[in-house]
């Protein structure tokens, strides 16, 4: 193959294809990311809240949203469509179609005037209908890019040119442009990353359910938009037909999923059961009185993610009904009022009225899509979503064409950001010898020395919708901040993260002469770097920032005090204000990058990762801990899809052992690690000394053994009772031993969900059934008794699980409260179990015991997490740096996560995530350099007395004692800004740049000033 | 004055929270996000880590006029900046009792681990930090006054 | 037959002549008594002639440790920032040292203030020093003229009275439930070692305190002070107390005002003992400088009960261990910390 | 002048009476034991036991601090960072039982804040009831200085011990009016003035020689006493700790500071000491006075030398409180008698 | 036999020859495409029709289809205005309570209890005929109608059809 083209096709601009096109972007590709409608974002803009943070979701997905948009090496191409891919990998031509958007981008200013003036109204798809939009108009408040479109199946004028134009009369900046023809694209990529994301299902089709002819009953969708803050009512949830609260609401499961009966969808849309209840949760908090009677049917609970079963739990506690029934009949009662019959388990018939009916809809792909897959050459399944294999997870049919997302397998947002990220490596992996050589340089301006100004500070309020505006009084805030001491300009914004409001906040920096900033929204934790390089492009340093935090820890936390809430805003932006008057421009620090990795952990994560880097030029140095290559695979028989996990181990570990740039490492682990991103020193026990740019740890997990306790069931005590993976090596050396067994027992659920351990171990469940099928193929006159919880095959996992039933498996149903007890009589097991349908007890005598036993944390991860200075989730598993958009990175920098470590996952996800963590590697190995701390630890010599309390202190060994002088010394490269060294220091000598004694004491003041 | 809380006739105390970026602010921000609510006493200055915190800041806070001071760090073990936590525990440890012993209430100055996760644990101290000092009533004894 | 402090001082006198003369040391620190009774002069000499002028009292209350730096950089060639350092030996000084006065050298060592390699430390074992004050008290703070000091009484007189005082009533509190009267570094001793003294009640000046409700505890502490006059005498007669700009002199920022206010007087004495934690050797000097007879001597007392409690450590003691707030252990008492003492509270 | 008697009871009738104009100030054991000013309580004497107070005078005339003027920084008031004078005024104050030194010592300090506002006010607020010293200290040493222990400069009322009884004179118009109130005095008998005047001759014997070293001083040439070899041994032993300055009655540097709290700002002048590192430090981080030498002799020679040369009178009123208190015995007499000798 | 034949032929992937339809969906095939000629003129009473959907032929065996279809003839036979449809409907709609052996098997009051909430949703319509397409289902509406006091006559489909159906040449099969 020629030189491959250095530029990448993302198409779909949802979070998968906007994480694509970020980690290809920032590691020297070119994108362009196509989009049909007016604006990326895609279907998580339109959520209220994700689950299991309850984090807003507009509110963690615009930086990423804004980022794309700025990006300098994306080339954002809205309300386009592809039109065809011809080429081959390394070399692919695009046809692109790009409707026209009859608003100059270049001209809007997003002032609204035209929507205000427009007559037609439509309703508006984003708020999926409920509301109403004008033919003009944005897709959303923090649309990116932020500019106006003309919907030209609605619009007056295109219909009949000269008949209105209004939009062009009121325009300031003459943007309207009726004009406007579609323009075609023609791209030269060297690769295709189809991220085209899913259709929530219509489930106008299903009558029982109401929907469409009763007004209270909407759709999941739907009711995200009836709770969010830019919805149709405001976020002040109201139902249908009436505009008032709902204070009793049912979610009704699987509409549209695990159907295959009504809906054809015999899969399980994975999502649903984690989203109903974060309705549930929320729609609670969002009521005036906090006392939503919230009921959730359903079929299996599937809360099988990170976190997601403790959100179960603890929505359980907080009240929400859960009631297992597949629902029979929503019918219209009186008041508009909604009369839900169900059945009980035991079968007993029940009705309940409710004031809503939320249908937890599935995910399914747009017909539209289907076509575009079609037309691409990319090979669907039987459920239209794209072929793809456990083992080669986002790849398509297509050389050079990935997948990433729901278009592949209904799934969360974690998941596809990881699977984003790993498509975005499969085409790094291709174009790699290409990085840079499309891409361009971003350059800010020049900043302006403030040094000498005195200050001229500006505060920008942010009403985020709802959120904050809802509870704090936002204009008397911005009123307040008017007065304060160095304030000279002070506004509210709606949105202030919002693409519009960033640049006029760049306008204003620079209009006003600002030299310090402070605006007062959300958490820096998530927005400090977007605004903070507002003020770069504004052409001020970027630490010259402070945020108040008015609504994490304001209006969110006293949402029955507005006047208190208005109060303490008032207190934190005056806090920021006396801040920031003291903050100091700082230097931008970087440090260069050893441009190789270290990678702890060879099993399948671990070999996936090192492979992926070295394909890329990247050495790696792998750790083992144990003698061999290869992990837990070694005992794992075949994936739920039915590759068998053997020969591909040993492709991989042979690939492994091949490679010049992978360094194997056996029987060794790490000892100390010193150093930060792009300079990490590590000491492995067989006393080699690695240096290293990246860390990737793929650690692994252990599978739970039941020795004795609780969950013993004669494990290790009666030669019949495997665990999943030690029936898997029964399976692998093919036992001719277990043909001629009469009955097969799975116990699921073993030391997982519990309240030890109260996780769900995600892989066991399909598993588990994967293995009964797999017995039944070998001799299917056998008996296979499942004893399950809930049963959670999640996605197309969901097939296996209906294959099962449909062979006779039989599936028993048991609780904590009622186990099955497993005994030894006359040398045969005897399984008792009360079947609660039945409602009996009922005896099995199996020849075979399997437990489903649940994947826990390995004992050394504790340890490891100390060596690189990451957190763990209380279950012991590793922490990473955002659940939902950071799930292969750590908090510290330069070192990410993959597989079981991280927590229980099936192959595919494992591998996966193992690419992803590469790809997030890449960002820094395809680097020279990277950015470093810069509010670092700084010495005043004169105060300094040399007593090396700072050194003694200080974990990075980036302070000490400068034999000449005798006093303190800081190396910078090394400094992380703790300022452990800072409150040790009794002189007041040494200091953390911009988080001095000063600075700090100034907001501490500044809090207590009562007025 | 336009001291909402004064206007009222109920004192409202005023608490300075010192919080590490990590964890404890984190947490802070989880208890928002899963809308735990808490008493509107608390005001919140973000630091690295609680081994920035000096016991002069403590004492600055209260010479301000702060009727009560939390300073919250991560868990030990699990401080991003590896050890920041453990001086802290010694800094504060001596310092309670310091502060105790010539005379300032044990429950004004408060010490206390939270982590990124504990948002309900950030509000639940959030607000029994704030009954205790309720119970007190205003700080008077490191105040400030002219 | 002459007392045990005159034969220290012929003693010292003897030892620091020869050393002086002999050219070991440049200069010697000690002590000389002046126009005051019971007030003796911290004294510099540099030939062995003014070695007579040397004496050795129960008056020798302030730490010498305190002019040890000074002493030392005295004889270092001025030097620009970023000079390279003197080469070659550089002159050492000789100093007095009673157990406190050394343990503060060693943290004077730790905290690299003083060179210990230039330090020539001639010990003493203290027999504990007398408390001006309660001398003054004990004669109703009438005008004292003239103390002579025998080996177990004090002969004080003045205008129209003349008193003998019990020498051990007026020994200053420190040094009554001092534990380590010998030097912990010397390199040549004046007398023998006494070896540790068995105190019963070393901390029960601070325990009386403790045991007070936090309201009292608090009115014992601003009386205390109340009548402080921000001179600072307990802070430059402190040796730990060297930085080149104090935390009250800081303006920015300013941790306290600089002026007579009842919380800017408090926090300077909370934070002033609190920057002597895990370093205090109870040498009881800002309590003797002190002109309006505070006893802020308690406080740091406190902290080091604290500190040996908390993690047994005490100041000075030796050379390798690190100073308490400078470590740590993984498994530091941490009852304090509010989310454990609610668990603890639940048990 | 009339001279009156007073017995210990018409004392305290006498003070009970001016309570109504004055809060009343005097000697009095404090919480530790020590001699020193607090308010007495209506009609409560002041203690009369021989020695000074621990603290001078200076505090009543130039305090600790002196707030300058008051501002308020709060957001959104036009008067913001405007100065005004600081609101409340104090009641009139009456010092019981001065000794002469430290009466002295505000008509010494009047000379270099002849013309501030606030030291004048002070002034003009504090009325002074003297009492003459019949028995100095060891430290005591007056009469070298131009005192004298039954010298009444600086004094409305100047009271001398007579037996159990008082000799009242005085000694301003604000002093005549003062004893007006004095209903149960009786004018003094003949026998009272001859025991008077044998007081007043007698006293000053029994302090050291009187010298008059500010006429001598002043004649020296100012840079040999500068350069005196022995300043460094003096100041080897100093610990630059302000104890000296603070309690000296005529020790006058101050400092400026601005504090703001909660919105409320104020310029406050309080006590500086030539000790100290902050004293005469410049912006740019020089100080001309950075080592202690240079600290202790600034001292000295302000008061023995730079004071007289400029207003005459040496900047000591020999009150012995620095000899008394200074932890290192640092000792003025001796310092004057070796510039004496240079 | 019809649904078990359905069933067995799906389940075991049983490879076949033919076709399997329900009489009803031919009816509405038919009537369609015209050859069998139906009119609800003879409905001068205005009799009011509702259907049950027999769980083993639509919601277990051929779906919605044939229930539309069924909805179509009776429709089409007893007129349109006739006809009202039960709540819920199609495969959503309640099992007669009669089915699995239950109405040969004793257990008649269970049985009845059972029926009684096809009974309410019949008795809601207010249909004087109700139409059940199965011979189980049309033996337990028989019995619940006259065990709860319903007042509708419980027929088969054909008994209608044949009511309405329109006999000339082409019904016949003479040639014209």
């Amino acid at each position: 193959m020629s030189t491959p083209k250095g530029s990448v096709l993302v198409v779909g601009g949802g979070i998968a294809g906007v994480q694509a096109a970020l980690d290809l972007a920032d590691s020297g590709f070119y994108v362009h990311l196509v989009e049909k409608s007016a604006a990326i974002g895609g279907s998580m803009s339109q959520l209220d809240k994700t689950f299991p943070t309850n984090d807003c979701s507009a509110c963690i997905l615009s930086p990423k949203l804004v980022e794309c948009g700025r990006h300098l090496n994306i080339n954002l191409l809205t309300l386009s469509e592809v039109l065809s891919v011809d080429g081959e990998e390394g070399d692919f031509q695009v046809r692109v179609r790009q409707n026209p958007r009859y608003v100059d981008p270049e001209k809007c200013i997003a002032c609204g005037s035209c929507a205000e003036k427009c007559p037609k109204k439509v309703p508006n798809e984003f708020d999926m209908g409920l509301g109403k939009r004008k033919a003009i108009y944005l897709r959303y408040p923090q649309a990116v890019p932020l500019k106006y479109a003309i919907d030209p199946d609605h619009c007056i004028y295109l219909k009949k040119p000269g008949r209105c134009g209004f939009c062009e009369k009121v325009c300031p900046a003459d943007a309207i442009n009726f004009k406007d023809q579609p323009k075609e694209h023609l791209l030269n990529v060297g690769s295709v990353i189809l991220a085209l994301g899913f259709k929530p299902f219509d489930p106008s089709g299903l009558d029982f359910t109401g929907y469409g002819n009763l007004k209270n009953v909407v759709t999941s969708m739907e009711f995200e938009r009836l709770l969010s803050p830019s919805g149709p009512c405001q976020g002040h949830m109201e139902r249908p037909s009436d505009h008032q609260e709902p204070k009793k609401i049912a979610w009704l499961q699987c509409v549209g999923s695990r159907d295959i009966n009504r809906a054809c969808h015999g899969y399980c849309s994975s999502v649903c059961c984690m989203y109903a209840i974060k309705q549930a949760v929320i729609a609670r908090e969002h009521s005036s009185s906090g006392a939503v009677d919230a009921t959730v049917f359903y079929m299996d609970m599937r809360t099988h993610g990170k976190g997601f079963e403790a959100y179960y739990d603890r929505a359980r506690e907080e009240g929400i009904k859960f009631h297992r029934a597949r629902v029979h009949t929503v019918s219209p009662a009186e008041n508009d009022n909604l009369k839900v019959r169900y059945a009980g388990e035991n079968g007993d018939i029940r009705e309940d009225e409710f004031d809503l009916v939320v249908l937890s809809v599935g995910l399914a792909t747009d017909p539209q899509v289907i076509k575009l897959a079609n037309d691409l050459g990319i090979e669907l399944d039987s459920d239209s979503f794209a072929r793809t294999t456990c083992l080669r997870p986002v790849e398509t049919s297509r050389n050079g064409v990935f997948v990433c997302g729901a278009l592949a397998e209904p799934k969360d947002i974690p998941q596809s950001v990881m699977e984003a990220s790993a498509a975005a490596l499969e085409a790094e992996r291709i174009l790699y010898p290409s990085r840079w050589t499309e891409t361009k340089e971003k350059h800010f301006p020049k900043e302006r020395d403030v040094h000498a100004e005195p200050p001229r500070i500006g505060v920008f309020v942010c009403s985020c919708g709802i959120n904050i505006a809802g509870v704090v009084d936002v204009q008397a805030v911005t009123d307040y901040a008017w007065k304060l001491p160095g304030v000279v300009f002070a506004q509210n914004n709606l949105f202030t993260c919002s693409q519009d409001t960033i640049n006029q906040m760049a306008e204003t920096i620079k209009r006003e002469r600002l030299n310090r900033v402070v605006v007062a929204s959300c958490t820096p934790r998530t927005h400090e770097p977007l605004f903070q390089e507002t003020l770069r492009e504004a052409g001020i340093n970027k630490y010259l920032f402070e945020m108040a935090n008015i609504r994490d820890q304001d209006s969110w936390v006293h949402q029955r005090q507005p006047e208190a809430a208005t109060e303490k805003a008032k207190d934190l932006v005056r806090m920021a204000v006396a801040k920031v008057r003291g903050d100091d421009p700082l230097p931008y620090n970087t440090v260069p990058v050893i441009k190789s990795a270290m990678v702890i952990g060879s099993g399948v994560a671990g070999l996936t990762a090192a492979l992926s880097l070295a394909d890329q030029g990247f050495p790696v140095t792998l750790v083992e801990r144990k003698d061999r290559l290869g992990g837990h695979a070694h005992k794992f028989f075949r994936t739920w899809q039915g590759q068998e996990m053997q020969p591909y181990l040993s492709e991989l570990v042979s690939m492994v052992e091949a490679s010049d740039l992978i360094d194997v490492h056996l029987g060794t682990t790490v000892q100390d690690v010193s150093g930060s991103v792009g300079q990490f020193t590590s000491i492995l026990t067989d006393g080699t000394e690695v240096k290293h740019g990246v860390a990737i740890v793929a650690v692994g997990a252990e599978s739970f053994k039941p020795r004795e306790g609780r969950w013993n069931y004669l494990y290790g005590k009666n030669p019949n009772v495997h665990t999943l993976l030690e029936l898997d090596q029964r399976f692998i050396k093919d036992d001719p031993g277990l043909k001629g067994l009469n009955q097969a027992v799975f116990i699921h659920c073993v030391g997982s969900r519990v309240p030890e351990r109260p996780y769900c171990s995600r892989v066991c469940c399909t598993h588990a059934i994967d293995q009964a099928l797999h017995l039944k193929e070998m001799n299917p006159d056998m008996d296979i008794f499942m004893l399950y919880r809930d049963i959670r095959t999640y996605g197309k996992r969901e097939h296996l699980y209906q294959e099962a039933r449909a062979k006779g498996i039989i599936f028993i149903r048991y609780d904590l409260e009622n186990l099955p007890r497993v005994s030894e009589e006359n040398g045969s097991m005897v399984v008792k179990v009360r079947d609660p349908i039945i409602d009996a007890s009922v005896t099995l005598h199996p020849d075979l015991l399997i437990l489903a036993s649940a994947v826990r944390p390995r004992d050394d991860v504790g340890g490891l997490s100390k060596l690189f200075k990451c957190a763990m989730t209380g279950d012991g598993f590793l922490l990473e740096a955002h659940m939902k958009l950071r799930p292969v990175d750590f908090a510290t920098d330069g070192v990410y996560l993959a597989g079981l470590c991280h927590y229980p996952k099936p192959v595919e996800e494992t591998i996966a995530q193992a690419k992803a963590a590469a790809s997030r590697a890449g960002l820094v190995l395809s680097r020279d350099a990277v950015p470093a701390e810069s509010i670092t630890a700084v010495v005043n010599l004169q105060k300094c007395t040399g007593c090396a309390v700072c050194a003694r202190v200080c974990a990075y060994h980036a302070v000490n004692m400068d034999e000449n002088s005798g006093k303190a010394q800081v190396d910078t490269g090394l400094c992380k800004g703790c300022g452990a060294c800072v409150a040790g220091c009794r002189s007041d000598a040494i200091t953390l740049k911009n988080l001095g004694n000063e600075q700090i004491m100034a907001a501490v003041e500044a809090a207590m000033e009562d007025f | 004055m336009n001291d909402i809380s004064k206007s009222k006739g109920a004192w409202e105390p005023k608490i300075i929270a010192f919080l590490c970026n990590w964890c404890s602010y984190a947490g802070a921000d989880l208890a928002g996000v899963s809308r735990y609510q808490y008493p509107p006493s608390i005001r919140i200055v973000r630091v690295p880590c609680s081994g920035r915190v000096s016991p002069n800041l403590i004492l600055d806070a209260l010479r301000s006029g702060a009727d009560g001071v939390l300073v919250s760090g991560c868990h030990p073990g699990d401080c991003h900046y590896i050890s920041g936590n453990y001086y802290a525990r010694r800094r504060f440890a001596l310092l309670k009792r310091f502060l105790e012993f010539v005379g300032v209430e044990p429950d004004r100055v408060n010490f206390t681990w939270i982590s990124a996760s504990e948002g309900e644990q950030f509000a639940q101290v959030a607000t029994e930090v704030t009954e205790r000092v309720r119970k007190l009533g205003p700080a008077t004894h490191l105040l400030k006054e002219f | 037959m002459s007392t045990v402090n005159e034969k220290i001082t012929s003693e010292i006198r003897e030892k620091v002549r020869e050393l002086l003369a002999s050219g070991h040391v440049a200069a010697f620190l000690g002590y000389t008594s002046g126009s005051v009774p019971m007030v003796m002069q911290p004294l510099i000499i540099r030939t062995p002639e003014d070695a007579d002028r040397l004496e050795w009292n129960s008056f020798c209350v302030l730490n010498l440790a305190n002019y040890l730096p000074a002493l030392l950089k005295s004889f270092e060639p001025p030097r620009r920032p970023g000079d390279p350092p003197p080469e070659g030996p550089l002159p050492k000084v000789g100093v007095l040292a009673t157990g406190c006065w050394s343990r503060n050298m060693v943290i004077q060592v730790q905290e690299n203030q003083v060179d210990r390699d230039r330090v020539v430390v001639v010990g003493i074992s203290s027999r504990g020093m007398v408390d001006r004050k309660k001398v003054l008290a004990a004669v109703g703070h009438r005008d004292v003229t003239a103390v002579y000091e025998y080996d177990h009484s004090l002969k004080v007189s003045g205008p129209g009275y003349e008193r003998e005082i019990n020498r051990w009533d007026v020994v200053r509190d420190n040094c009554r439930t001092c534990v380590h009267p010998d030097p912990v570094i010397f390199d040549h001793m004046i007398g023998d070692l006494k070896g540790e003294r068995d105190v019963a009640d070393r901390f029960r000046q601070v325990e009386d305190i403790e045991v007070l409700a936090p309201e009292d505890r608090w009115s014992w502490f601003s009386t205390e002070i109340a009548s402080c006059i921000r001179c600072y005498a307990c802070r430059n007669a402190c040796p730990l107390c060297y930085c080149p700009t104090c935390f009250v002199d800081d303006s920015r920022p300013q941790w306290v005002g600089k002026s007579i206010d009842k919380a800017d007087t408090a926090i300077f004495h909370i934070l002033r003992a609190y920057h002597c934690a895990g370093r205090c050797t109870d040498c009881g000097s800002c309590e003797s400088a002190c002109p309006m007879g505070i006893k802020m001597r308690i406080l740091t007392r406190k902290l080091q009960k604290d500190v040996l409690e908390l993690y047994g450590a005490e100041a000075g003691m030796d050379m390798q261990s690190p100073p308490p707030l400078s470590t740590y252990k993984m498994d530091d008492p941490q009852d304090f910390i509010l989310t454990e003492s609610i668990k603890g509270e639940e048990k | 002048m009339k001279v009156l008697i007073l017995d210990k009871a018409g004392f305290q009738d006498w003070l009970r009476a001016l309570a109504g104009e004055f809060d009343i100030i005097g000697p009095a054991e404090n919480t530790k034991g020590l001699l020193d000013w607090n308010k007495l309580e209506p009609g409560e004497l002041p203690d009369f036991r021989p020695g000074l107070p621990k603290s001078s005078i200076k505090t009543f005339f130039f305090p600790q601090p002196e707030t300058l003027l008051e501002f308020s920084a709060r957001p959104g008031d036009d008067q913001a960072f405007r100065p005004h004078e600081p609101s409340e005024g104090r009641r009139a104050r009456l010092l019981a039982g001065v000794r002469p030194c430290d009466a002295r010592s505000v008509a010494l300090n009047s000379m270099p804040y002849a013309s501030d506002p606030y030291f004048l006010k002070n002034r003009e607020n504090v009325a002074m009831v003297g009492l003459a010293c019949t028995q100095g200290c060891s430290t005591c040493f007056c009469t070298w200085t131009g005192g004298s222990p039954v010298g009444s400069d600086g004094m409305d009322v100047m009271a001398y011990p007579l037996g159990d009884a008082f000799a009242l004179e005085p000694v301003t118009g604000r002093g005549k009016d003062m004893l007006l109130k004095a209903s149960s005095a009786r004018e003094a008998a003949q026998e009272d003035l001859a025991a008077l005047d044998a007081l007043k001759a007698s006293a000053p014997s029994s302090l050291p020689d009187a010298m008059d070293p500010a006429s001598v001083l002043r004649e020296k040439e100012l840079m040999s006493l500068y350069n005196a070899s022995f300043w460094q041994g003096l100041s080897e032993s100093c610990l630059n700790c302000g104890t000296c300055t603070f309690l000296c009655p005529t020790c006058y540097c101050f400092d400026i500071q601005d504090e703001t709290l909660k919105g409320k700002g104020r310029r406050i002048r309080y006590w500086d000491s030539c000790m100290f590192p902050l004293f005469t430090l410049h912006a740019s981080g020089h100080n001309p006075r950075g080592e202690k030498v240079k600290r202790v002799r600034n001292r000295f020679m302000h008061k023995l030398k730079y004071f007289p040369d400029r207003f005459g009178p040496l900047s000591c009123v020999g009150c012995g409180r620095c000899v008394r208190d200074c932890p290192v015995n640092i000792d003025i007499r001796q310092v004057m008698k070796d510039l004496l000798a240079i | 036999m019809f649904y078990a034949t359905l069933e067995g032929l799906r389940r075991f992937n049983i490879q076949h020859k033919f076709e399997f339809v329900s009489i009803i969906s031919l009816y509405a095939q038919w009537i369609r495409e015209g050859r069998l000629k139906v009119d609800s003129s003879w409905n001068r009473e205005g009799l009011k029709f509702t259907v049950q959907d027999p769980c083993k032929l639509v919601r277990q065996g051929l779906g919605d289809v044939v229930a539309e279809d069924l909805r179509f003839v009776v429709k089409k036979v007893a007129g349109e205005e006739n006809f009202v449809d039960v709540w819920p409907r199609l495969s959503n709609n309640y099992c007669c309570g009669g089915g699995g052996g239950a109405l040969q098997a004793g257990f008649v009051e269970n049985r009845r209890k059972y029926g009684k909430l096809k009974f309410d949703q019949l008795a809601a319509t207010g249909a004087d005929v109700v139409i059940t397409p199965c011979h189980n289902c049309h033996s337990q509406v028989l019995d619940i109608c006259d065990f709860y006091g319903g007042r509708w006559k419980t027929t088969h489909l054909w008994n209608w059809l044949a009511n309405a159906l329109v006999m000339d040449d082409s019904a016949t099969g003479r040639e014209g």
